[in-house]
Formats: C-alpha cells, structure tokens, sequence
C-alpha cells in the first residue's frame, strides 16, 4: 500500500502530469490558455508516430514473440467484454437513460491512447521493459467496443426506421482506418522493417524530445478537460462519478488475468491493465455522434476525459505497475 | 428563375444553402447533396458557437466529434425542395441550423 | 413571422445577422447576445479584410488584438431589436460591421 | 437605397456581394475591388468544396493553386454595376463564384 | 563605447538577429513568407514554457533567494512608474491625441518577454548568469503599465457614459491569466517543483532546439514587424521615431538602480534593465482595443514592434548587458 | 546494374520512402489521415531552414569556389531548355491540348526542392559530400521554366484581349519573392555569414531532427499524392504515364554533362541531374493558375506529384547518384 503511494506521489510531480493540472487550472480559472487546434492534432500524430516506431523497433530487436497472437485476442475479446460490464455496472448505479448508459459502456470498452503513451513513459521511469507489440494490441482495441456499445443501445431505441436506427450507418470503415490508428500501425510497420537503423536515423525526433512533447500534450488535454468540467460539471452526480473512478480499476482486475495467460511481461501486464482501464475520447466519440447521436457527449465525455483520464494518470498507472508486477513480476 | 437587372449585368435569381452541421456527419451530408444532384458546395469553418448545449469552441475539441462546419450551396429553385428534403434527411437527428435565402448570380448555367 | 412554402417543405421565414468584429470584444457581443436572448449563434474564421485602416492580414498579427471574426447568429423577427441594439451598445466604439437578412428556415421551434 | 424600420432601430437596404474565388488571384481580385472603390471586404477561409471538378479539401494542396477563399463586402446599390463587372475581369477565366443578396445595416454612411 | 560596438556588432551577426532581418527584408519586399498563425502562436507558447521551466529550474537549484521580493516589487513599481514618463516624454515631444499618448505609454511600461528571451539568450553566450526568477518579475510587469495607462487615458475622454469610458470594462481576468503569462508562471512552478530531474526530462525540447525555434519565430516577428512598417510607416514623424528609440534606453536607465539596490546580479541588472526597456506588442494591443478602442494601433504598434522592438534586439540589449557589468559586474 | 537495384532496394526500405508510402497507401484507402494544412507549410518552410542553412554554413566552410557561377547558370541553362524538350516530347506521344503541355513542360523544366532534399540526405547515407551552393543553383531553377512553358502556351491560346492572354499578369515578383524561394535563399545567406559558430548553435533544431521532420512531411506528400491519384487518376493514360517516367531520367541525361563541365563533385552533379530531373508541384503549379488558367490542374499536378515524384524518390534518385560518380567519381 505504502508502495503505491510512493509510486503515485512520485508519478504526480512528474512534469507530463504537473501539465496536466496546470491545463485543468488554466481552463477552470478561465484563462484562455490553448493548444492551437492544428497543433495539438499533430502532436497526437506525433505521439501516435513516436509510440507506434518505437513499438515496432522493440519487435525487430527481440524478434518476433509468439505471445503477439495471443495478447491481441486478448486485447479484442477485452474490448467485446468491458462494455458489457460497464453497462451492467452502469445501469445499476445510475439513472441515466439506456442509450447514454450504452454510449459510456462503448467509451470504456475501447481506450486512451494517450493514457497508454503515458503508462509507457511511466514504465520507462521504473526501468521496467514491455513487449513492443502492446502498440498493436491498443489498437485491435479501438473498435470492438464501439460495435457491442451499439448493439447494447439498439434495444434502447424502438419505433426507428431502419435506416436511422443506432448501428445503422455506422461508419466502420472511418472507425478502422482514422488517422490515429493507421498513423499508429503504420509506423509500427515501418519501425518494424526498418529496425534498429531506421530508429538511430530518427531517434532525435521521435525519441529526446518526446518527453517535453507529451508535456504540451497534457497541457492540452488539461485544458479541454478543465473547459469540459466547467461547461457540464453538473453532470456529475455522485453515482457516475463513483463509476468513473471505479470502472477503470474493475477493467483493469479484469485483464490482469489475460496477460498471466498469454504470459506478458510485469510491462506487458501493465499496459494491457492501462488498456482495458482507460476510455476513449477521441475515435468513440467521433463515432457516436454519427452512430448514436441520441446519446449526449457531455456525459460520456466528461466521464472519460474528465474524471477517467485523470484518474488514470494519477493514481491509476501506479496502481496498473504493480498489479503487472504482482501478477509477472 | 427569377432574373433583374442591376444597371447593365443581368442578373439571375438563385438560392443559397447554408447549413451549420456537425463535422462526424458531413461526408454523409455532402454525399447527400451530390445524390441530390447539386451542381457544387463549399465548405467554411467553425471556430465556436452557442446553442441548446452551452457554449463550444474548436479548440477544446480533441476529436471531430464536438466540431461544426458551415456548408453553403447555390442551387437552382428547382432543386431546392429535393436538396432539401436529403439535408433534411441526415440533419434531422443530430445538430444542424439549415436556412435558405435569395442570391442573384451572373452566371445562371453554373447552378 | 412570414412562412412559405418550397415544393412540399414548408419554411418560415427569420432574420440572420451577421457581424464581423473584432476578437477581443467577442467575449463582450457574445455575452450580450446571450442576454438579449438569442437561441445560438455561430463563429467563423476570418482571414483577412479591408477597411477604413487600409489592409489586414490573419498572419500579420501577434496578439488578438488585430484579428476578426464573423459570427452568424439566425433569430426570430421578434428578436431583432433587442438584439440589434444590444450588438451596437458593444460594437458601436468599435470596429464592426452589422448587417441583417431574409433567410428561410424549416424547423421555427429552434430560433 | 431602400430603407426600412425594425423596431426603432432604423436600418438601410445594401447589397452583399459573396466571391467564393482560387488564393492564387485573389490578390489580383482585391485590387479590382479597391480600385472599384469598395469601402471594405473580409476574406473568410474554406475547408473544401465541390464542383465541377470534383471534391478538394484543404488538406490536400501542397500549394496555394488548389485553394479558395470566401470573399464578403457589403457595398451601396450605386457601387454594384461597378464592382461586378470589376470582379467578372478577373473572375471570368478562372473558378469563381459570384452572389448577390440584399442586406440591411444600420450604418448606412459606412458602405 | 568601442566595447558597445564590438558586443553590438557580434549580436547583429548572430543567427537571431539576422532571421529577425530577413523576415523585414522579406515583408518590405512584399513576399508572401509567412509562419501560419496556429504555428506562430504555439511557438510564442513554447518560448514561454521553455524560458518559465528554466527559469523556475534555476530557482531550484540556486535556493530560494530573499531577494525575489525586492525584485518583483522592483518590477511592479518600474512597471508603474514608466508609464507616466513616457507619457510625459511623448506629450513633450510630439502632437499626438491624448488618448494615443496614454496608449503609448501603457506599452512602454508593459514588457515584451521576447525581447528578455533574447536578453537571456545573449547573456548565455556572454557566459553571464542571471537569477531564475527574473522570469516572475517579467510576469509582473505586465497589467500595472496597463492600468497607468487607462487611468492616464482617462482626463483625456470626457462626456462619454459611464459604462463606456476608459478603463470602464477592462478585461482584468483577461490581462491577468492570458495565456502567455499562465504558462509562463506555470512551467516556472512545474520547473521549481521537478527541479534538476525534471530539466532532464524534457532537456532535449526546451534546452537544445531553443535558439533555433527562437530564429523561426523572429523571422515571423520580422515580416509582422516589416508589414506593419509598410502599412503603417507614415506615422513614424521624426519625434515619435526618437521617442521610439530613446524611450527603451530612458527605461533601463530607470531600472537600472533598482536592479542595484536589490542586489541582482550582473546579468540579472541587465535582464531587469531589458524589462523596462521593452515595449509590449502581445498583451497590451488585446487590452487596448477593448478598453481604450479609441487609440490607433497604427500608432501604438508601430512603435514598439516597428521601431522598439528592432532597437532593443540589435542595439538595446548589448548596451543593457554593459550597465549590468557596470553597476553590479 | 545490379549496384542501381542494390541502391535503390537500401533507398526503398529507408524510413523516409516507407513513410511516403504509408501516406499513399492510407489515401488510396481512404483513411482521413492527414497532416494539418498549417503545420505542413510549417514544416515545407523548416525544410527550405535547415537546407539552406546547411548549404551556407557548407559555403563558409569550404571557401567561395570558382564553379559557383558555372553551376548557376548551368542551372538557368537547365530550367530554360528542359520545358523546350519536355514540350516536343509530350507533344509527340500523347494528344493532350498545347495548353496543357505547355502547363506541363513548365513544371517539368522548373524543380522539386523535396526531391532535392530527398536527395541530399541519400547522398548523406552514401557519405558523398555536395556542394554547398547547390541550394542556390536549386533556387535559380525555379522561374525560369515557367517564363518558357508561357511562351509555348502563347500561341496556343488566340483571340484573346492583350489583358487576359497567357505570359499577361504573370505574376513575376510572386515567383520570384515567394515564401519557400526567400526562406531558402535567405538561410543560405544567414548561414553563410554566420558560419560553423551559427550552426554549432541552432544544429539540434535543423540537424539532429531533420530526417524525422522529412519523414513525417513525406507522409503528408503521399497522403496529398495519393488523394490525387484518387481524385484524377483517370487522365494517366499510358502515354502520358511513360512521359512522366522518362522525362526524369531525360532531364538528368541533359543535367550531367553540364555538371561534368563546371566541374562539380560526384555528389554535386547528382544534385544537378535530381534538380533537372524533378518536377514542380507547388510554385508552378501556384502560377500557372493566375496566369495560364486553362490548362488543367488535374493534369500537371498528377504528372509530377503522383508520379514523377514517386519514382524519383524511389528509382531515380539512386540512379542520379550513380550517374554523379560515373561523371565525377
Ligand atoms: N440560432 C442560431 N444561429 C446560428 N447558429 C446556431 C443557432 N443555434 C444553434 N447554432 C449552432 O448550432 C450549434 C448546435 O446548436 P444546438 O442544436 O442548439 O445545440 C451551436 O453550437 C451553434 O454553433
Ligand atoms: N464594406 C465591407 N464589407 C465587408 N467587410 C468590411 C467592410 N468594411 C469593413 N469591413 C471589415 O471590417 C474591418 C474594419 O473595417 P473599418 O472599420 O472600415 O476599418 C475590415 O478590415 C474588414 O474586415
Ligand atoms: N453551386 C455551388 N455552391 C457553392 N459553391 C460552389 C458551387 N459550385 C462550385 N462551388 C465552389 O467552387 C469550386 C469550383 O467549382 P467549379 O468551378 O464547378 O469547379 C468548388 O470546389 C466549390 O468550392
Ligand atoms: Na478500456
Ligand atoms: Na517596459
Ligand atoms: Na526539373
């Protein structure tokens, strides 16, 4: 327990999350402090380049891992799983209407990159090593979820054409290859191919200056957090809030036991927990709004983004290590 | 089609579309309006705005999801009631300010 | 409130105002539009423009303060001068242009 | 110049000339248009379009040759036959499209 | 005064220096050369967060200095006091409106952190040191100059009603948490908390790419400068041309025993000097034209990003460098 | 024989053509990957920084050499005759309108800086020195074609008024001033000046992260190329397909012995034969809209983008550096 305190208190005088407060103080005291809309798209790229090369480079080096197959069926079966319960778990404590309920279950089923780049410099502090393919298996956990989140909202919404029903016209093909995920496979590949000479090329790219970036990064997410609580704050009634500070710990007990089974590293585990504990708030709700436009982004939103992320990136993540040591140590 | 004539250009009447339209479903909008037959659109965008849900502002959107664009259409008078009818369509669900107005153009075989 | 119809849609008739103002009273017109009572408006982009002070140009400028914007905000007849008068309390020391028109909208309940 | 009264403000009929014009003339445009003597334009940006060459979007031009941009000016009836045939010159060759709508301000002394 | 020219004519020659010369060159010879303005924006962020880390770094490495106090009270009351010199000065020496000379004023009080992030940058190549904190009295110099102004302003306006007169509406949570001073203070508490450890993080995006981001962005202050020029040149009279470049040296001849009777350091003097040499041309034009919309930007933005700005950067810095050694060396 | 496919096979698995083809490929599969608009010419600009920086410093370093003036007018030579050859020829094989050829020709005798970063950095791996002034060279190659390829579309454009017929209103100081053409021009002269002391200080922004700068603005060029191909693929009838493969190697079989003759190093007259070989896509392209209107962007731009660039960054530059060693090796 104590360990976890010490690991936490350390983890949050790291600059990436002391930038994160500063954006959530910024935004809440009402500066106009901001990232400017194209320049925080391309750090997210940038990010996704970075984890997504590196990943990739990690494979070449230590050759090709036969748990790969194994720790990407997890990470799909996670994603079809982690809704389901998120919206029984949900449905249960809360009063909100089905179609929110199925909306947030969706977010949680599928994951923060970002919260994963994180964990991963997080594990980099501790000098603790993962398999480089977890990039890959974030993303095979992008879009299950979105898909069992609509068949769970489908009941909710009756009386609809076909055509207009939720699940109708989703947009998969948008879903499976928006920019982030094929930005992020995409340069696993070439990481992959190119190894390590491919790495020493761009290292002082993608690698020094990373830190400082995903410090900007977090100073921007801080502050669409801060602006998002501001704006629905009043959303978050105690039962939601209790859920989105729990339901990130039930996905993570609930995929320490697959990376024991594949066989993951104490890192693999860590991440693979981060993974399943983290919600989305970039591709979910993009596909919600088209999807399942019923459903309100200020709930789901500020759920994930506002009191998830930062759950996640303060006490969750310490927490997610030693469940991966525990369990792989 | 209405015409005038401002001193010596002649002048057609024509209509102008302006829908206000979140950015998740303007591929499925535009792919509408082109079914519809449109001769052509253009897109602006949206740095913010305020309605039914608060305030909103483009850069506090990490994703697409809480973006607005602004789509204009000069359309013939005839087309206007199946354009319409087909913004409608997709509209109708999600958040969108559709209105129509009266332009002149000069060059009346474009739209 | 004038109502027509186009085709089969029927549409009613409102005013859109749009106002291209300065960035650094934004805030200022927003909040009054707010407390005049409109039901939403939208912000758009400006790239640059001309005027009395001659030539401007988004690039040219570091702080806010040489920037506009252009909001857009569609209203029910009823509302106009209320919010006429508010916008030209905010705008009238300022640089700013008004300017109000006829559009055609199908869903009158949201203005 | 046609006038009319909403509430108590008074407000005066002016015409609103929209150019939706390739960046690579504009330039070239805004010159004609002051030395048409326009009083004013704002130049708003544009995300994509479609036309009779298809779909472009922002994003995709390497260049300054694949985009455009929305030109706004309000201007006085007397100035129009001017102004248009000014922006016809320079529009005629190349992709552009010109509308005119009525609008009414409040201050007429400006345009 | 041989020494003067010698240190001048090295920083005219520096990579700095001349980026800010080329993008004049390239603005009064109408190229179209321009930073797009997203980009523009983020890097005056970056410049902000990687003076404001260092700065608060420095702090932790050096001990808290009892000294802090009399500087920051140094600033407020120079940041104060400038204001009604200058005002006097331009009054004396040209027919400007009233309400044109308050505005004026204001800017000459206010700072421009720019030009003391190439104050920072020279006294690093001097090899001259200089107290972390000076980052926070540059903070604190911001709003006072503005409200000198406005009260300045005030007489100058009469007949208008209450809700419209000067310094009536002056957006004070706007100047106070504007998002240049928020990160500013921000990244120098995060670079006081983190300290050594948290300078190494992120070293390699801060430390390392600095000047050279810094050359990009006064290439884009340059062309803004040379466009400005161009458009608005004509009201560059004689007399407001030599306020233009006398003012700045008045300034740091101001601070200057300040700097001395605090106790500053060599290169802190010259900081300090720099500080009240500067003109604002960021965060005082925003305040303006809300408050005092009456005054002409023409005017005011000429002078201090046209002719002040220039002057500090080739000839003003190394100059205040010399009263640093001078008074405090 | 065996050494070009060797050459070109290392060429192709390097992480910079990898990223232009994950660009292509996401385009043609419709993903929305994209690099925003602002940050693209952002980083077009840094390219045009560092490359020109580069090359000045190189100047400084090596002494004003005798060839300078033998390779600028090579390369005027080069950019004047190249739109004459690529006119006769592209007449010959296809039947597209005079005007369209004439469009094309232009940018076929004017240059891609990309390439000729692209090749630089090649040559880099190669461990083959170029000249420094080849940047100037590069520069000097940009307007002439265009100046050439309006002189061909005259006659073929009749009856129009003196005003709007081609070569009228060509806008000349745009082509010449143009934002890229002054960056580069402008850092090769700071670099120049400032020497080995100015890159020592601005190196980890414009050295050390260059290559993974190119490789994220090569993603942006594949995703631009590859919407193209898309959008406009339909006018790539088999003539013109062979043109825009041929031309390439055309233009630098006319680039060597003008190399040969001034006397530059193997690496410099690969840089000549890849600038000779390259295609505009953005300067010409930019003119011929204001100034010949009617010939068809879909043509030009899917010629030299889709695929003239493609090929010279995958076969042809490996084949202009073995054809600088034959010459000059
Ligand atoms: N009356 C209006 N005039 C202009 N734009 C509006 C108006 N109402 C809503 N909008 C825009 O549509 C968005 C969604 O509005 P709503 O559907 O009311 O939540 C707002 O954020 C505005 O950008
Ligand atoms: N007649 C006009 N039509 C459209 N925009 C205008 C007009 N006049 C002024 N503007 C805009 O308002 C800004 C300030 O104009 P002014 O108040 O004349 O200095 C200009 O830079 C333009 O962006
Ligand atoms: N009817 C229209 N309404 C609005 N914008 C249009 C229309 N037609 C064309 N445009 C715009 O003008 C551009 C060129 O159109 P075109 O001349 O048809 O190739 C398009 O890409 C659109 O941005
Ligand atoms: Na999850
Ligand atoms: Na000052
Ligand atoms: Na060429």
């Amino acid at each position: 327990m104590a360990d976890i305190f010490a690991l936490a208190g350390q983890n949050l005088l790291s600059p990436v999350v002391l930038f994160f407060v500063l954006g959530l103080a910024a935004a809440l005291a009402k500066s106009d402090l901001a990232i400017p809309e194209q320049v925080a798209k391309t750090i997210a790229l940038y990010l996704m380049f970075a984890i997504g090369f590196k990943g990739g480079a990690g494979m070449a080096a230590h050759g090709l891992d036969a748990r790969l197959v194994g720790a990407l069926v997890s990470g799909i079966v996670l994603s079809s799983i982690i809704p389901v319960v998120a919206f029984t778990y949900l449905t249960a404590i809360s009063r909100l209407p089905r179609v929110d309920v199925a909306a947030v279950a969706a977010h949680y089923g599928s994951i923060s990159i970002v919260t994963f780049v994180a964990a991963t410099e997080a594990l980099k502090t501790l000098q603790m090593s993962s398999e480089g393919y977890m990039v890959a298996v974030a993303a095979s956990m992008e879009a299950p979820a979105i898909l069992v989140g609509l068949f769970l909202a489908k009941k909710a919404i009756d009386g609809d054409g076909p055509k207009n029903g939720p699940g109708q016209g989703v947009p998969f093909r948008e879903i499976l290859l928006n920019g982030s995920i094929v930005m992020l496979i995409g340069a696993f590949i070439i990481g992959w191919i190119t190894g390590a000479d491919g790495l020493a090329k761009i290292e002082s790219f993608i690698v020094s200056p990373f830190q400082g970036v995903l410090c900007l990064f977090l100073l921007d997410m801080g502050i669409i957090a801060g602006r998002g609580l501001r704006q629905s704050g009043k959303v978050l009634t105690l039962p939601v809030v209790i859920f989105a500070m729990t339901m990130p710990v039930v996905g993570a007990l609930i995929a320490a036991p697959f990376g024991w089974l594949v066989g993951l590293s104490a890192g693999g585990v860590a991440l693979l927990c981060t993974l399943a504990a983290s919600a989305s708030y970039i591709a979910v709700p993009a596909a919600m709004r088209v999807a399942l436009p019923e459903a309100r982004p200020s709930i789901y939103l500020t759920l994930s983004l506002g009191v998830t992320f930062p759950f996640n990136l303060t006490v969750g993540i310490p927490l997610y290590n030693m469940i991966g040591t525990w369990v792989a140590g | 089609m209405g015409c005038g004539v401002t001193g010596m250009t002649q002048t057609f009447r024509k209509k102008r579309l302006e829908i206000i339209v979140e950015e998740p479903i303007l591929n499925r909008l535009t792919d509408a309006l082109i079914a519809a037959k449109v001769t052509g659109y253009t897109i602006l965008p949206t740095l913010g705005g305020y309605g039914s849900e608060g305030q909103w502002h483009r850069e506090n959107a990490l994703s697409r999801a809480g973006q607005m664009v602004t789509l204009v259409c000069i359309l013939d008078e005839s087309r206007v009631e199946a354009v319409l009818s087909a913004a409608y369509a997709i509209v109708s669900r999600q958040v969108g300010i559709v209105t129509l107005s009266d332009v002149e153009v000069v060059r009346p075989e474009l739209f």
